[in-house]
């Protein structure tokens, strides 16, 4: 599965995890809670309960469609798992600064986006 | 009026019966690439109900030694042709 | 008029580029606007910088890149389509960690909602696929 | 998206699953589309109705389906499935052999659908 080069390693639990050049996992099947725990860590972000619920549907939703969601179907799939208050973009971008799409595909350990959008 | 393309041979590819059924009573039909196979009959009778809407490009029939050789219900441009077809319809839709 | 081509072959293997070619400088004879080509498909191969064609056939990439000097025409390449197909720039070979790049300039990497806005915004979106 | 079309766009599907990339790739200009807030209109004719034939799988060596995707197009509002009945019946189909419910078109409908929806995808 290894599509992109090694650009370094970072170590959780023991074992070296290897990313890409923007922090990327290298092989998906490398993720683990630990691990979406050590790359929130390099980003000095703590993931809260909140941060928690929302990588679950990132993860169920790559699961389902075996596509990681652009940012209004993730809005969309946040809502149904966890209700309307949350299913907002507002939500989102306080959980996820910057591009919650982008930053929480890198936290849930999905591929990396084209860019596509 | 829609606008559309085929560049598909009748002889090998069934893209032009949906292509024909997708067309309103207006639209047009222009034959390129290796459409304009289709130009001479009798593949061109596969498009009898576009008579007088069903034009081919000149310069695919030249290329593939056809030119002289097309069904005379078929009317040939060339690539100016092709843009004025493209002004004079609202949109372009592509089969191939 | 406002035109831009959609082109989803690949130089050499079909005719579809060169027709794309074509209609591009007979729509710009007639006075008409050539604003964007968007690649798609295998039709990102027409941004390979490394195509070598022999000295007697067309030069397509070259002439491409004259309809961008001469007509200011964007050429915009589908980054999901090209990266797959082996057609990145200098930024996607840094992101991925690649050796080198093979997209020329002044083709630009870019995403499909450019093409969806192109269909949108120009007066007409013509198709060449092969 | 600056100008959004007043009339609904249309992708429109002619190839099957796995042969070759059209298929993805017309989804994608879909999903893209409806990202961008804009009401999309699917159409699946000729070897396009095969894309939502049941119980299709990953390809050989990892090959990627397209019929996740589908199932993923309600997440992304686009709910107007539309199947040309004549593809359906010429390849000896039935709606119930499809994974997703569908409209069936009839083929004189088809020209209208081409006249009043823009931009139109021919994929």
């Amino acid at each position: 599965m290894a599509t992109t080069t090694i650009e370094r390693w970072v170590r959780v639990e023991g074992q070296e995890i290897a990313l890409d050049p923007e922090g990327y996992l290298v092989d998906m099947t490398d993720w683990s809670p630990a691990v979406a725990e050590a790359l929130a860590a390099e980003e000095e972000r703590e993931l809260t309960a909140e941060h928690w619920e929302v990588i679950e549907v990132l993860r169920d939703f790559y699961a389902r469609y075996e596509m990681a969601p652009a940012m209004r179907p993730l809005v969309k799939a946040v809502g149904q798992a966890l209700g309307p208050e949350k299913g907002k973009s507002l939500h989102l971008m306080k959980l996820f600064p910057d591009s919650p799409a982008k930053a929480g595909a890198r936290l849930a350990g999905l591929p990396k986006p084209t860019n596509c959008l | 009026m829609l606008l559309h393309l085929l560049n598909r041979s009748a002889a090998s590819s069934h893209v032009y019966r949906d292509a024909l059924r997708a067309m309103a009573e207006d639209d047009c039909l222009l034959l390129t690439e290796d459409g304009v196979y289709s130009a001479l009959m009798p593949l061109a009778e596969h498009f009898s109900a576009v008579y007088g809407r069903l034009f081919a490009l000149r310069e695919d029939l030249a290329s593939r030694g056809l030119e002289g050789r097309c069904a005379e219900q078929i009317v040939i441009v060339d690539m100016e042709g092709f843009v004025q077809l493209t002004e004079d319809a609202d949109r372009v839709v592509s089969w191939f | 008029m406002r035109y831009a081509l959609l082109v989803q072959g690949a130089p050499y293997s079909h005719q579809a580029a060169h027709s794309a070619l074509r209609f591009a400088e007979a729509l710009i004879a007639r006075s008409h606007r050539l604003e964007t080509v968007f690649f798609y498909h295998d039709g990102v191969y027409n941004a390979q910088r490394l195509a070598t064609p022999p000295q007697d056939e067309p030069q397509l990439v070259d002439a491409w890149c004259r309809l961008h000097h001469e007509h200011g025409t964007a050429l915009l390449v589908c980054v999901a389509a090209a990266l797959r197909r082996g057609v990145v720039d200098e930024r996607e070979s840094r992101r991925h960690g690649k050796q080198g790049h093979s997209l020329e300039s002044p083709f630009e990497l870019t995403g499909v909602g450019q093409l969806v806005e192109a269909a949108m915004t120009h007066d007409r979106l013509i198709t060449f696929s092969p | 998206m600056s100008d959004r079309s007043p009339m609904p766009m249309l992708v429109v599907l002619r190839h099957a699953p796995h042969g070759s990339s059209w298929l993805r790739e017309g989804l994608d200009v879909a999903l893209v589309g409806a990202a961008f807030g804009q009401s999309v209109t699917l159409l699946f004719i000729g070897d396009g109705v095969e894309a939502l034939v049941k119980g299709q799988q990953t390809g050989p060596l990892g090959q990627k389906g397209t019929h996740p995707t589908l199932d993923m197009l309600a997440m992304y509002d686009i709910e107007t499935l539309l199947v040309d009945a004549e593809s359906l019946a010429q390849r000896g189909l039935i709606e119930t052999d499809l994974q997703l419910p569908v409209t069936l078109v009839a083929p004189e409908r088809l020209p209208s659908l081409f006249a009043h929806h823009a931009p139109v995808f021919n994929f």
